[in-house]
């Protein structure tokens, strides 16, 4: 069992130039920024190390940290340039009961984060759905179509904060 | 000259009396045998997220309910811990054991629904109809409390909605007593029926590092014999207190991890919620179950993960509070999506019927895995 | 219709008598499409269940639509189900009816606001016979739906309605 | 029959109708009835009530059904093959109706009084496996021919163990005539052929268990025959939809329905007439005792009925009680266990009968 901030340390020995910090300001957990085209790397890593041994992974969400400007598209609407989207990756072992948060950020119009599939199996669909609400690309991810939206759904990303909703979709009327 | 073959794509779903709702499953098939099994989900996809963000953190209870809605006292469960968390306060003791009795309550019901659509499935319908039967006294105790049969919007942040009512405890031993026979009954018509056992041993079987590597919970991985429970590995709320199992999978009538292992897990989970009842039912300390909410919930700038032992698995929040009003983001671990995944892995080899067993087995509510 | 698409032009008793039959076998079994949708499902599927007893309606699920006469939309329809809702609608065979189960269906219930994927009623894709409020309306709710379809379906008649 | 009717109208063309209709008419009522059986008793066994707003305890509920049916739109799609489309419900209606002209319900109340009964009984059932297949294939629908496929395969399979245990049967009592099988059994229960049959002596009890076999055996098969619960694969509802008529509405289902209840109590017949002494009454007549010679054939009459119905009621408590198996575990029962058994059993019975 070791705490967020020895693994940290361990992974800093390991990826010097690819673990590019710890944010221990959060309440309640430390969160490990890694560099988004190395992730897979680490995460094999951080599930093959025998001190480690990260088999399972919880959860692995996207957000839009809207942390871009603001600016007015040529209609009006609100849009954000640049900032950028994020990958959040909660991991837990079972065997040795310690838990870690990583994180990796990607610019928001090119967002492109690799694909941890072949490291943990379950990260396909939590994959699928963040490129379904996000449009994050994951690198090497075998399937990425959309997973909860239409497939042919045309109108962009929902959960991005300047998403806008279309007003029919085959015809049928959206908004209330 | 040889004849032309090439394999049939059958549909399965959305309207499918047994994909549990509006799953749709694509099987390549080749005569019966299953070649590949591709399930897409969405039609269910009702925004929970993007809602999160828009609305305060306590208006978001009631649309926890409506995610898994076989266990909503298990989704505000989860929910109001994560919260709570973020905002550090401390909960009433008297709240802290009506939310243990809900949740066990609610874990019950939750597999009586579970084992009846699976028995269903399988071609068993009167044990469903007989659990249904047992479930609507479980409900009658949840409407007694906050007056709803399913979405209870029941747990606060802080507290409760209601206290309890003041025939509440008598019921619940009445119904312990009513119960316990209930499940003899239920291993006598459904458990150890030989065509039962001939249909769902041996099939499926999950072995445990394919589980753990999915990230498969609950019932799905402790019954491929990992005694792997959040109530026990990560205590939340005040679990640590009561005496009680993890029941695992042991292959009984066939191999460790088959859909019977599954099955029979749940019935077992059920006899340890009620031994957690029984010994917090009497312990309910008194006190006021609104004292602890908050006027105004404005947590700090931050983010948090927290995780609660659903029925059908580990149920987690991620919360990522901008310090504001609302959430910023509210991402949910429903385990039925990462159970959902192992479906083509679980079927290969298989035949047409065995679908619909593995399915029954691995219990999924569309709610929580299109959210 | 099947057997009796023709309407006739002047009421007279034996076409009243012949109507009442008629009416009386439609509405006395109302076979529903088996399927379930969201968190009203579970409360339909209680409400055939032994507390509530739909059979004592007549009303058995079917699980294909060709063989049902009304379907429960029971629950959310998201834009990607409203489509397949459609065409089980259109694949059952006259006279069909329809009962929308919760406020999901009714309206969008409580995604109606920011629900992007969310359909706002049923109604904009498929008509409507008998709105159930609640959410989820309780068997009995769901019962009383029932009750007022077999009333509607009383009150139909082969007669040429006089504008 | 006819010759009874005859000598009572004494108009040819009117008695020949009136032996068609009567049996159709008591097979059509029993279809109805097996019907809202099956709803109330499945209801009771489930702690339910079953129809109840169709006349008393919904005992009009299947004639509501029906004719609700008739008055439903009738849909072919495009793609179905409509010429076998619309003669498959009317193939199986006729091969379970058909097998009744030959069923003794009384000693007078019989359709055609065939030397070889049996045979034909087996011949016509036969007839609605074609009816399956062409349905399931005509319907262009893959469940309907998943159904249809797992259909057929059973229930061929499963005439084996079924003509194995008739032809013991006919082996015992020497005669294909149903009629003069049930005409054996006469007087009491213990010469009932389930007892070994209106023989004495030793062979008689050696005979009983394995008639007890062979009962049990051509009780299941026969289950398996009319696609009932645990081997209703054909049509597993939470499988294949409605398997075989998942295309089929209207009064075209519901021709497939009433075959279905027809096939039961046919089935049922069959076995109380083979092991149950068909129409004899187990205890003597009341006809007989107070000289009334007309009231016999009535009293037959019950007891036929009363015993069908009887193993109706097992077949639908089966239905409510049992999982379903699959398809490799039905072919397994089938060519496994009952086939050789009933080998087994025809041999042993035919080497007693020798004794």
């Amino acid at each position: 069992m070791k705490n967020p901030e020895e693994i940290f340390e361990l992974l800093k020995t390991e990826f010097a130039d690819v673990i590019l910090g710890i944010d221990k300001e959060t309440p309640t957990e430390p969160i490990i920024a890694v560099d988004p085209t190395q992730i897979s790397k680490v995460g094999l890593f951080l599930r093959d190390n025998v001190a480690l041994k990260f088999d399972s992974l919880m959860v692995l969400s996207g957000v839009d940290d809207a942390n871009g400007t603001k600016v007015k598209d040529e209609d009006g609407t609100d849009m954000i340039s640049g900032g950028t989207l994020s990958v959040y990756y909660h991991l837990h072992s079972t065997n040795l009961k310690h838990k870690i948060t990583l994180k990796v950020s990607t610019p928001r119009e090119n967002p492109q984060v690799e694909s941890v599939y072949n490291v943990w199996r379950t990260s396909d669909w939590h994959e699928r759905e963040a490129y379904d609400m996000f449009g994050i690309i994951f690198l090497n991810h075998p399937d990425l179509r959309r997973i909860l939206m239409p497939y042919d759904w045309e109108a962009g990303y929902p959960l991005r904060k300047d998403y806008k909703n279309p007003e029919f979709y085959k015809g049928m009327k959206v908004p209330y | 000259m040889a004849l032309k073959t090439e394999t049939m794509v059958l549909n399965m779903g959305p309207q499918h009396p047994s994909t549990h709702g509006v799953l749709r499953l694509e099987l390549d098939i080749e005569g019966e045998l299953i070649l590949g099994v591709k399930p897409h989900i969405g039609y269910l996809h009702r925004c929970f997220e993007k809602h999160a963000e828009a609305m305060t953190y306590p208006q978001v209870i009631p649309y926890t309910d409506r995610l898994d809605y076989l266990a909503a006292m298990g989704n505000n469960f989860g929910y109001v811990t994560t919260v709570e968390k973020l905002l550090g306060i401390q909960i009433p003791e008297r709240v802290e054991y009506i939310r243990v009795i809900m949740a066990e309550l609610q874990r019950i019901a939750s597999h009586l629904v579970a084992i009846a659509t699976n028995g269903a499935d399988i071609g068993a319908l009167t044990p469903f109809l007989y659990l249904f039967r047992d479930r609507e006294y479980i409900l009658s105790l949840f409407e007694m409390t906050c007056g709803a049969r399913m979405l209870y919007n029941y747990m606060w942040i802080g507290g409760l909605s209601h206290d309890i009512h003041p025939d509440f405890v008598r019921k619940t031993k009445e119904f312990i007593i009513h119960f316990r026979p209930t499940i003899v009954e239920l291993n006598n018509l459904l458990t150890f029926n030989k065509i039962f056992i001939e249909r769902t041993a041996n099939i499926g079987i999950l072995p445990v590092d394919t589980a753990i590597n999915f990230g498969a919970s609950g019932p799905v991985l402790r019954g491929s014999g990992l005694p792997f429970d959040v109530r026990k590995e990560d205590p939340y709320s005040i679990y640590n207190r009561f005496d009680f199992e993890i029941p695992t999978g042991k292959g009984l009538v066939g191999t460790v991890g088959d859909c019977w292992d599954r099955y029979y897990v749940r019935v077992l989970e059920m006899e340890q919620s009620l031994r957690i009842i029984e010994q917090a039912i009497d312990k309910i300390p008194e006190g006021d179950v609104h004292s602890a909410i908050p006027k105004r919930i404005k947590p700090p700038k931050g983010t948090v993960y927290s995780r609660v032992e659903n029925p059908r698995g580990e149920l987690g929040y991620f919360i990522i509070s901008d310090g504001n009003l609302n959430p910023f983001r509210v991402k949910v671990r429903a385990p039925s999506f990462v159970n959902l995944e192992l479906m083509g892995e679980l079927c290969k080899g298989h035949l047409v019927a065995d679908v619909i067993a593995i399915l029954g087995s691995l219990d999924i509510v569309l709610g929580e895995i299109d959210r | 219709m099947g057997l009796l698409d023709k309407e006739f032009s002047d009421g007279n008793i034996v076409i009243a008598k012949v109507d009442d039959l008629m009416n009386w076998a439609r509405l006395s079994s109302i076979w529903q499409l088996g399927f379930g949708l969201a968190c009203c499902a579970i409360e339909m599927m209680a409400t055939s269940a032994s507390h509530y007893d739909f059979d004592r309606f007549g009303v058995i699920p079917r699980n294909t639509p060709r063989q049902a006469d009304a379907i429960i939309i029971s629950g959310t329809v998201t834009l990607k189900m409203a489509t397949r809702i459609k065409r089980l609608y259109e694949q059952m065979p006259d006279p069909k009816y329809i009962i929308s189960m919760g406020s999901c269906a009714n309206c969008g219930g409580p995604y109606w606001e920011h629900g992007y994927h969310v359909l706002k009623g049923i109604d904009r894709v498929i008509p409507v016979d008998v709105y159930v409020p609640g959410c989820p309306p309780r068997p009995e709710a769901l019962l009383e739906g029932l009750l007022k379809l077999q009333e509607k379906i009383r009150n139909e008649s082969l007669r040429k309605k006089i504008a | 029959m006819y010759q009874f009717l005859y000598d009572l109208i004494g108009n040819e063309i009117l008695a020949g109708l009136l032996v068609a209709v009567v049996p159709l008419t008591i097979i059509l009522v029993f279809a109805l009835f097996g019907i809202w059986l099956e709803r109330k008793v499945s209801a009771h066994m489930q702690d339910r009530l079953g129809p109840m707003r169709t006349g008393w305890h919904g005992w009009l509920q299947t004639v509501a059904d029906l004719m609700k049916m008739l008055q439903k739109e009738d849909i072919i799609a495009t793609d179905a093959d409509k010429t076998l489309y619309n003669i498959a419900p009317v193939l199986v209606f006729t091969g379970s109706f058909a097998a009744y002209a030959v069923i003794p319900f009384s000693s007078k109340l019989l359709g055609s009084e065939v030397e070889i009964g049996l045979f034909y009984v087996l011949a016509i059932s036969s007839l609605v496996v074609a009816g399956i297949l062409m349905a399931g294939w005509s319907a262009n629908n893959k469940y309907s021919l998943l159904g249809a496929m797992r259909a057929a395969a059973q229930i061929i399979s499963y005439e084996i163990p079924t003509a194995l245990i008739v032809l013991s049967m006919v082996m015992l009592t020497g005669t294909l005539s149903l009629d003069k099988i049930s005409q054996m059994q006469t007087s009491s229960f213990w010469n009932w052929n389930i007892f070994g049959g209106a023989i004495f002596g030793l062979s008689k009890f050696l005979l009983i268990p394995f008639m007890i076999v062979g009962a049990l055996i051509i009780f299941t098969s026969t289950l398996a025959e009319v696609n009932r619960v645990p081997f209703d694969i054909p049509e597993a509802e939470s499988e294949l939809v409605a398997g075989y008529f998942t295309e089929y509405c209207g009064m075209k289902w519901g021709m497939f329905m009433l075959a279905e209840y027809g096939n039961m109590f046919a089935v049922s017949a069959i076995i109380a007439i083979l092991f149950f002494g068909g129409y004899q009454s187990p205890i003597g007549y009341l006809g007989n005792s107070i000289g009334a010679q007309w009231l016999v054939p009535f009293e037959q009459g019950f007891w036929f009925i009363a015993k069908g119905l009887t193993l109706v009621f097992v077949q639908m408590w089966l239905r409510w009680t049992l999982p379903r198996l699959r398809v490799d575990q039905l072919m397994t029962v089938c060519w496994k266990y009952l086939i050789p058994f009933a080998f087994i059993n025809l041999i042993i019975i035919g080497i007693i009968s020798l004794i």
